[in-house]
């Protein structure tokens, strides 16, 4: 495995503007949502990272800038030392072609008026893979049948609305895989699916990383599941990362009191394992124009004078843990 | 609020403006112009159409026309009728109450009947009221108003002799008082029917299926898992919920009163504004039919806008942006 | 094949669009048939002026011009059909291209477009219609083109609503992250999902073309060269009395065209409701 | 059919006080203006003519001339000098007498204003000279026998002299909207835009009229005015449809007359038209319509077939016996054979002709009619039809058609043929031009002796008939129907009231 | 410990056009005063139906009800209609998921607030309603404000506490949890689920918990019922039933959670998908997905088997080691 940084997200923020409502005119300044606000992570080949934090905080958001379905505000994402900015200009196809994303939805991630075979065809085609239909309709049904989706020729002749949830994920990876992408987003790809089936599509994904060396980065609400397929695990509070480290140091060993706060919240299956819920203060928050202090003080149980101030440092640990909190050492 | 109205009345007065613009191009580019109406049949005197030209100022550059014609509206002036050779202004408001008077009873009656049959059918879904009713709206939507008219003078006039078949008052008898108001709603019966019948439908529709939908929203099992009587839920929760797009359409039809009431005006003869446009765009008077065209788009501007407010006082789920 | 049998199933599941497709089916069959079915040429002008039901053969009498009625009446269903089906592909195309472009396209296209979409709305369109159809020469070509030019509004803006959900969709998302181009996506992914609402819009356009054109016709604008109900119905209006044949029966085709198509719209209305069609969109 | 006894004749109801009545006249639209000199205005002409005067008036024939302001008038020698002697006892509203300075005033001001009707007619006049109080003199410029007809035709009201001097243009003179000063046996009291436009009797009148009221009620629809009238809610329709004589006829409580005038219903051809130069084209067009059949399915047998030039109608002027060719299929292939047409495959000499026709009238149905039995000869036709003003566009001011139906007055005198056929003519549309013919029509309008006239005007017609720069296919018959509980109606008074005139209209018991 | 809701064999059909869909079969259990249950399974597996069953939301003339559900001595489904209006809300209250959507959007909270109370206290006061109300916003943390807003001035999380606020209105003797929490975040679902523990103590209410999410069943329920394809499959306590679990089902289930702190284990899908409900199953329901399955299992369906920590598994694999078998 390589030792380089082969993704490195730099200091990336997305900033909406803010339409409508009273409170613009109040302040007079232009207001933003500070959706992503200087996000900076790295990914290796072959490593997972998952990126946890509540609903709203920016996941999705930054899953859609390193996928260039948006241009961030601010910041820049490199693969490989190349910036995504500029390899979406030089050849947007070939771009598309190393970053993949795997959506939360898989009812929708395919029209509903093709079938399964022309949607598996449509990459084949555009790409250039396959030097006939035949040839291309093979490649589909083999790609079917490694993804454990039989009778693959059956499966081609559906539509999606007569798969299961897990098929359809599962064909939404293996559509992906095509391209033999470098770098795969998978933006909370199981939220929506049943328990049951869902440990394929985890079990798909580590493969894939494990076999084709490929960087995923795993966005998810499920702490448990997160934990389970990450190397790293970053956590994200409105529009920031506020912990990052090893998935073991942070699910055992968080520092923020925002991810202890997530941490102690997150059910455990084991009914035994009673722990102490930490509460959390306060509605949830809107990225609605956060600052100057720490973003999570308003809320925080331990908050104190200097998180009111200014943004606290990253604090470094040991094992490239960190947290950005003031009280860390405290 | 405030931005959204702002920008509402922007689009109005681009309506507007685009309407006028578009009417006068048209106008303009047709063939025929007025001074056939006004040299009268059978009289072909270039001298006198030379003459009538440089009168109207009809053999101005085109632009110029327009401009000055702008300019004089934008002061509130709408010009001189050319065949009529009276205030535009004047002719309108002489005929406008008619129109008013005959559209906005039939939009009223209409909404009125139609919802409630609409709730009626809808709170009986699938039985026979509901399937009658349901049944006759969509003939009377498929009716041509202009043909039930006449199946209506048909019948009621010249058959039964019952009502009268034109006009807006008896012009034997002129009547005052009592009897003249008396006198004006005989006459309004058939084309207020006429209309009324093909109107009801909508709202007919509009109703049933709104309350329909409302009866299905999730609210209405929360309402009725904690143990509200049918009627008490229907009565405080779907209505006003289901109400909400039978005021839109009521505002719509409003704005196209004018319109919407030309050919039946026309069948009954009655002395309304769609038939001062019929005439006029048969003599091609100008200022008179831009006048109208004016005000009309003015109006549909304004109540459009009328109805948007209302309709966001009456939702509080809407927002302005 | 299944998906025949779908759709069959689909039809027969909902009663308004069953009434609907018979009746268009029936429509259509006289299109085509309309020689065979009628009694006789409409455009003969033969004899028998102003007979009544019946008499001399004439199933529903004749007109003033001798003209059989019955015949004219079936001969009548191309024209209402032809108006109802040019005009409402004419608006249908207009519609979901400038509604799919400005809602899929989005920023200031949209906000242009939906601008100009708002103005071309508020236009009392009849009166735009008739304003044209009086000063410009009325014949059926000018009819068709205007009612579509003028009706595309309602299409564009069901289309824009479409697009701009479809947009936020994520297989829409998902294509763009395939590679797919803009293009592509619009005329591949936009446009055939979201021209459902559209379709049973237009049908019941349709219903109101036909309707728009007799009353064109009914204020002496019809198109004289052809049979059309509406002007059967204006002639006919001079003999309302006396013989009664010539416009009530024209009346009655109109509604029960017109009733068809509503039937079709209403029932293509449920049937293609998106709410129908997409699962995990809720 | 219903015969509209449902009310039956509502005029009696409020006759029954044994005053003169009230009479209610279906009028199609607004009348344009209440000086009715400005415009000619076919609405406002009944109204004016019931509250105005003129030197001498046409009858309901449109043929015979009636004295009115003026007891008599006379031509000298040469058709150069018109003297009219007016009566003496008519007075304005306002107690003025009408005088000579009126009858000047008006028509200098008729002539000075190129946007009224009248004012082209004028243009023979070189002046008019009032010497007393009621003789006017009109003197020529070259002689026109036929001006004293048209005086007695439109827009030629004398006007309140010290009323509309002011300075003020007439159209823009608060009288013109609102008469207050008028002589006539009836004046205004009340219009209402749209809907009607009420007279009552003018008691200070010299002849006083015989109904209390005569209101004009304005229902454009036609259909909803028959169903008025039938309804008893009118009493006067005239100029309606043919369809509606033979269901009027039947109803007892209605009666209905026809009412025939010089406006024949004609098919002008355009001679800057390659094909339709061709004399042997014309002629078998004309020889392709069915007069018979377009006068009984389109006018019910009321507007007869006319084959003469000029209306037969008027008999000392038409010439009956030299006229467009009868109807004959064969007769006109046989034409267009002769003249060097062969038919391709599908049997059509000719095709790519249009007949423009205007809506309404039963123009359209007219020209329906003549496609089709053109199409049997083998000439393939288009029918345009337009609403009036856009044909009226492209007929007389583009003369952008190839061939058209179209009506109007032929009359008073057949002098206004000039302006139809004449070289140059103004109505000449098709651009006909003949020198013979022009030369026999100056003739003819420089003559007062009427037999003299009748050969020139015979002779050209002889020629027209070779020519056929047009064929009349109907002659005009307007039916008119009134409560049958009134006599004396306008059409009862020929030779003795202008048409229009409702002032002698009584109750018929 | 008195039963306070006893089911005896309800099935639920709904019966279409076209089809029948049985969407809850043979549901039988009991549920003690104070206790809480969570009915878990994966999506369509009739969770919902039955709570709707219950509280007789369906529509009557689609929808087949059978079996007898016992409250507190009375049959909610043999009840008139009346008797079960009296019932609703003030002895047995249910919280939907889509709370977005469960109340008017034309109505501010505290009109929706009084019209509720007002159907079983028409006497109330606004005042005291108004009073109580605040009480229950500050129970689940809400500020008094929330009283006067619209439904749409909220965020998901405020309005399903305020929803559970006015299922606490009349102090329900069962409260129906329906997916209550599961569009929340996980902070926020943790709390909310902490206070309603919390309050179920103070208030001796007894709680069903329908949830997909076997983390909550174990954080805040006792019992435990596993349903799958309208049938159930296992209940019992939860922490036996979580430690042990013996229906091949339930253990697949479980297989599929991956811990938070323990051992990282690789994850087991259990492959298939639910069988379509219109189809009436010969054997066992779990058959065409189930690992154990023997020849038996596609021809009979098992019955119930009660175990000696007083689960209830219905799997052949238990037929005989049952409790039942032996008596
Ligand atoms: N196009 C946009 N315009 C304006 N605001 C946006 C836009 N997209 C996202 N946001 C806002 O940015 C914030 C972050 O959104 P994002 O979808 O990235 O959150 P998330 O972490 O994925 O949440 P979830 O867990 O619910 O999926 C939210 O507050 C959202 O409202
Ligand atoms: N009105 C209905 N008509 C027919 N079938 C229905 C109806 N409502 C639900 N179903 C079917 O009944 C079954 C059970 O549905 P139910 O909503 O109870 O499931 P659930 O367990 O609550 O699922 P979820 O976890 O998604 O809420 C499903 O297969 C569903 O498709
Ligand atoms: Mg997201
Ligand atoms: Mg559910």
């Amino acid at each position: 495995m390589e030792n380089r940084e082969f993704i490195s997200i730099e200091d990336v923020a997305m900033w909406y503007p803010y339409k409508g409502k009273d409170k613009a005119k109040a302040t007079g300044k232009k207001n933003w949502i500070k959706a992503v606000d200087g996000v900076s992570l790295s990914i290796k080949k072959g490593e997972i990272l998952g990126i946890i934090g509540e609903s709203g905080c920016g996941k999705s958001t930054l899953g859609r800038i390193l996928t260039r379905l948006e241009k961030p505000t601010k910041g820049d994402c490199f693969i490989n030392g190349v910036s995504t900015g500029a390899m979406i200009k030089k050849d947007a196809k070939e771009f598309h072609k190393t970053v993949q994303i795997v959506f939360q939805n898989p009812f929708d991630t395919f029209t509903p008026r093709d079938t399964i075979g022309k949607i598996l065809m449509r990459p084949l085609k555009n790409y250039k893979i396959g030097k006939n239909d035949q040839e291309r309709y093979q490649i589909c049904l083999k790609g079917l049948e490694q993804g454990g989706l039989r009778p693959a020729e059956d499966i081609m002749k559906r539509f999606p609305h007569e798969l299961s949830g897990g098929q359809l994920q599962r064909i939404s990876i293996i559509r992906s895989m095509f391209l033999n992408p470098q770098f795969i987003i998978a933006d909370e790809p199981v939220s929506m699916l049943d328990v049951s089936v869902r440990a394929d599509i985890i079990n798909m994904l580590i493969d894939l990383s494990r076999n084709q060396g490929a960087a995923v980065l795993f966005i998810s609400h499920d702490i448990a599941l997160t934990r389970y397929i990450s190397d790293y695990i970053a956590v994200m509070y409105l529009g920031r990362v506020v912990e990052y480290g090893t998935a073991d140091d942070v699910i055992k060993n968080p520092q923020h009191p925002y991810t202890k706060a997530l941490i102690s919240n997150c059910a455990s299956i084991d009914p035994e394992e009673k722990v102490q819920n930490i509460a959390i203060e306060g509605e949830p928050p809107t990225p609605l124009n956060p600052g100057p202090g720490c973003y999570f003080e308003p809320r925080c149980y331990c908050a104190c004078e200097t998180c009111r101030q200014s943004y606290p440092e990253k604090i470094v640990m040991e094992n490239g843990h960190w947290a950005t909190c003031s009280r860390i050492n405290k | 609020m405030k931005r959204y109205v702002v920008r509402r009345i922007c689009t109005g007065i681009l309506t507007v403006l685009i309407a006028f613009a578009l009417n006068f191009a048209l106008m303009k580019m047709a063939p025929g112009d007025p001074i056939t109406t006004l040299m009268g049949k059978d009289n072909d005197s270039p001298e006198m159409r030379q003459a009538l030209e440089e009168k109207y100022g009809l053999n101005e550059p085109i632009p110029v026309q327009f401009t000055s014609y702008l300019k004089t509206a934008l002061q509130g002036d709408l010009g001189n009728s050319m065949i009529y050779n009276r205030p535009v202004s004047e002719m309108i408001s002489e005929r406008v109450g008619a129109t008013v008077l005959l559209g906005l009873t039939a939009a009223i009656l209409a909404a009125l009947i139609g919802t409630i049959m609409g709730i009626c059918a809808a709170r009986r879904e699938g039985r026979i009221f509901d399937v009658v009713s349901s049944g006759t709206s969509y003939v009377f939507n498929s009716m041509p108003n202009f043909w039930l008219g006449l199946m209506l003078i048909l019948v009621f006039s010249s058959g039964l002799g019952l009502l009268p078949s034109y006009g807006m008052t008896d012009t034997r008898a002129s009547y005052t008082g009592i009897m003249y108001y008396m006198d004006i709603a005989k006459h309004m019966v058939l084309p207020v029917a006429t209309l009324t019948l093909v109107l009801i439908p909508q709202y007919f529709r509009i109703a049933k299926s709104s309350v329909l939908q409302v009866t299905n929203e999730d609210f209405v099992t929360t309402l009725r898992a904690v143990g509200m009587s049918e009627k008490k839920i229907f009565n405080k929760y779907i209505f006003k919920n289901a109400i909400l797009p039978t005021v839109t359409i009521f505002g719509i039809s409003m704005a196209y009163l004018i319109t919407g009431v030309t050919l039946i005006e026309i069948v009954f003869a009655w002395p309304g504004m769609g038939r001062l446009v019929m005439t006029a765009i048969n003599q091609r008077d100008y200022p008179t039919l831009m006048g109208i065209y004016l005000i009309m788009s003015v109006s549909i501007a304004v109540v459009m806008l009328v109805v948007d407010i209302i309709y966001a006082m009456l939702d509080p789920r809407i927002r302005y942006e | 094949m299944e998906k025949m049998k779908k759709i069959c199933k689909t039809i027969k599941g909902d009663r308004q669009l069953l009434a609907g497709m018979i009746g268009i089916v029936i429509l259509l069959a006289l299109v085509i048939l309309a020689p065979v079915v009628a009694s006789e040429n409409p455009h003969h002008y033969g004899k028998d002026i102003l007979n009544s039901l019946g008499q001399n053969g004439h199933l529903l009498g004749t007109n003033h011009m001798g003209q059989d009625i019955y015949s004219m009446i079936i001969y009548g269903v191309r024209t209402s059909l032809r108006v109802a089906v040019i005009s409402a592909l004419i608006s249908g195309v207009l519609g979901v291209l400038i509604g799919g472009v400005a809602g899929f396209f989005g920023g200031k296209v949209d906000t242009f477009v939906s601008e100009l979409i708002n103005v071309f709305m508020m236009l009392p369109s009849f009166f735009l219609i008739l304003l044209i159809i009086a000063l410009f020469g009325n014949s059926i070509t000018n009819v068709m083109v205007v009612i579509g030019i003028t009706t595309w509004p309602s299409n564009a803006k069901l289309m824009r609503a479409q697009a701009l959900s479809l947009r936020q969709r994520t297989f829409v998302k998902s294509a763009e992250a395939m590679g797919e181009t803009k293009l592509q996506i619009l005329f591949k992914y936009i446009l055939p999902n979201g021209i459902f609402p559209v379709i049973a819009n237009t049908t019941m356009g349709m219903s109101n073309a036909i309707l728009t054109e007799a009353g064109l016709s009914f204020l002496g604008l019809g198109d004289p060269s052809i049979i059309s109900w509406g002007q059967m119905i204006y002639t006919g209006k001079q003999y309302i009395t006396s013989a009664w044949w010539i416009s009530a029966f024209a009346g009655i085709a109109i509604v029960i065209t017109v009733l068809v198509f509503y039937l079709l719209g209403d029932g293509l209305n449920h049937v293609l409701n998106p709410k129908h069609l997409n699962r995990g969109a809720n | 059919g219903c015969s509209g006894s449902g009310k039956g004749s509502g005029g009696d109801a409020s006759s029954s006080d044994g005053s003169g009545g009230t009479f209610i006249v279906r009028s199609a639209g607004d009348p344009m203006s209440f000086n009715p000199d400005v415009a000619g205005d076919d609405n406002g002409y009944p109204i004016a003519q019931n509250m105005f005067r003129r030197l001498c008036a046409l009858d309901s024939s449109k043929q015979n001339l009636v004295p009115e302001a003026a007891e008599s008038w006379e031509y000298n020698e040469d058709a150069t000098k018109l003297t009219f002697h007016l009566r003496d006892d008519l007075k304005w509203s306002d107690g003025e007498a009408l005088t000579s300075e009126d009858v000047k005033y008006t028509f200098d001001t008729i002539k000075a204003n190129p946007t009224y009707y009248f004012s082209a007619s004028m243009a023979v006049v070189d002046s008019i000279e009032a010497p007393d109080d009621y003789t006017v003199i009109f003197n020529l410029n070259k002689p026109d026998s036929s001006l004293v007809y048209f005086l007695g035709w439109y827009a030629t009201f004398i006007m309140p002299e010290h009323v509309y001097n002011n300075g003020q243009a007439w159209e823009e003179n608060s009288e013109a909207t609102n008469p207050t000063v008028t002589c006539g046996p009836f004046k205004l009291e009340e219009y209402n835009q749209g809907e009607s436009v009420t007279l009552v009797k003018n008691e200070e009148f010299a002849d006083p009229a015989k109904l209390d009221k005569l209101i004009f009620s304005i229902i454009p629809d036609e259909a909803t005015a028959v169903q008025a009238l039938q309804n008893g809610e009118i009493d006067f329709f005239e100029n309606f449809s043919a369809s509606y004589v033979t269901e009027l006829e039947a109803d007892p409580n209605i009666r209905v007359e026809i009412n025939e005038y010089p406006s024949p219903i004609r098919m002008l051809f355009n001679f800057n038209n390659d094909t339709l130069k061709n004399q042997a084209v014309r002629k078998a067009i004309a020889m392709a319509v069915d007069r018979d059949e377009v006068s009984e399915k389109v006018f019910n047998e009321i507007q007869k077939p006319e084959y003469a030039l000029y209306p037969s109608y008027v008999e000392w002027a038409a010439n009956t016996e030299d006229t467009a060719p009868e109807f004959d299929i064969e007769g006109a292939k046989k034409v267009l054979e002769d003249a060097g047409f062969t038919a391709d495959a599908d049997g059509n000499y000719i095709t790519g002709l249009t007949i423009d026709v205007f809506e309404g009238s039963g123009y359209p149905d007219t020209a329906r009619l003549i496609q089709a039995t053109l199409a049997e000869v083998g000439i393939q036709t288009e029918i345009e039809v337009s609403e009036y003003n856009a044909w009226s566009q492209k007929v007389s001011v583009e003369k952008d058609f190839d061939i058209c139906l179209m009506g109007g007055f032929m009359g008073p005198d057949p002098s206004a043929l000039v302006n139809r056929i004449g070289t140059g003519g103004g109505s000449n549309y098709g651009s006909y031009s003949n020198t013979k013919v022009d030369e026999l029509l100056a003739q003819g309008a420089s003559t007062a002796e009427q037999s003299e006239r009748a050969t020139y005007y015979k002779e050209a017609q002889t020629i027209l008939a070779e020519e056929l720069p047009y064929i009349n296919i109907v002659s005009f018959a307007g039916p008119e129907a009134s409560n049958a509980g009134f006599k004396n109606l306008p059409y009862d008074g020929e030779g003795k009231w202008a048409w229009a005139d409702y002032s002698h209209v009584e109750k018929a018991n | 410990m008195e039963t306070i809701l006893k089911l005896d064999d309800v099935n639920v059909t709904y019966v279409n056009k076209e089809k029948e869909v049985y969407a809850v079969r043979n549901a039988s259990f009991s549920i003690e005063k104070g206790d809480s249950l969570g009915v878990v399974g994966e999506s369509g597996s009739g969770k919902s139906t039955l709570a709707n069953a219950l509280l007789r939301l369906h529509n009557e003339k689609s929808t087949l009800i059978s079996g007898a559900a016992e409250f507190e001595g009375k049959d909610l489904i043999k009840m008139t209609s009346k008797e079960m209006n009296e019932l609703r809300w003030k002895e047995i209250s249910v919280v939907f998921q889509k709370a977005m959507n469960a109340l008017s959007p034309v109505h501010r909270i505290g009109r929706q607030v009084e019209d509720i109370y007002h159907v079983h206290e028409p006497q109330a006061s606004r005042k005291e309603i108004e009073e109580r109300m605040i009480y229950l916003l500050k129970l689940v943390n809400l500020p008094e404000r929330v009283y006067r807003l619209y439904p749409h001035e909220m965020s998901g999380g405020m309005l399903q506490r305020v929803a559970i606020a006015i299922s606490l209105l009349h102090k329900p003797k069962l409260i129906i949890f329906d997916e209550a929490t599961t569009a929340l975040d996980v902070v926020t679902q943790g709390q909310i689920l902490q206070e309603v523990v919390q309050m179920e103590k103070e208030m001796d209410m007894t709680r069903i918990m329908i949830t997909h999410d076997m983390s909550v069943v174990a954080a805040s329920c006792n019992k435990v019922a596993v349903m799958y394809a309208g049938e159930f499959m296992e209940i019992g306590r939860v922490e036996y039933i979580f430690k042990n679990p013996m229906h091949p089902y339930t253990q697949g289930l479980l297989n599929s959670f991956p811990s938070l702190k323990g051992e990282n284990e690789r994850l087991h899908a259990i492959p298939g998908f639910l069988p379509d409900l219109s189809r009436k199953q010969e054997g066992c329901i779990f058959a065409p997905r189930c690992p154990k399955a023997t020849e038996q299992c596609f021809r009979k369906k098992p019955q119930a088997s009660y175990m000696e920590d007083g689960r209830m598994v219905s799997c052949w694999l238990y037929e005989r080691g049952g409790v039942k078998d032996g008596e």
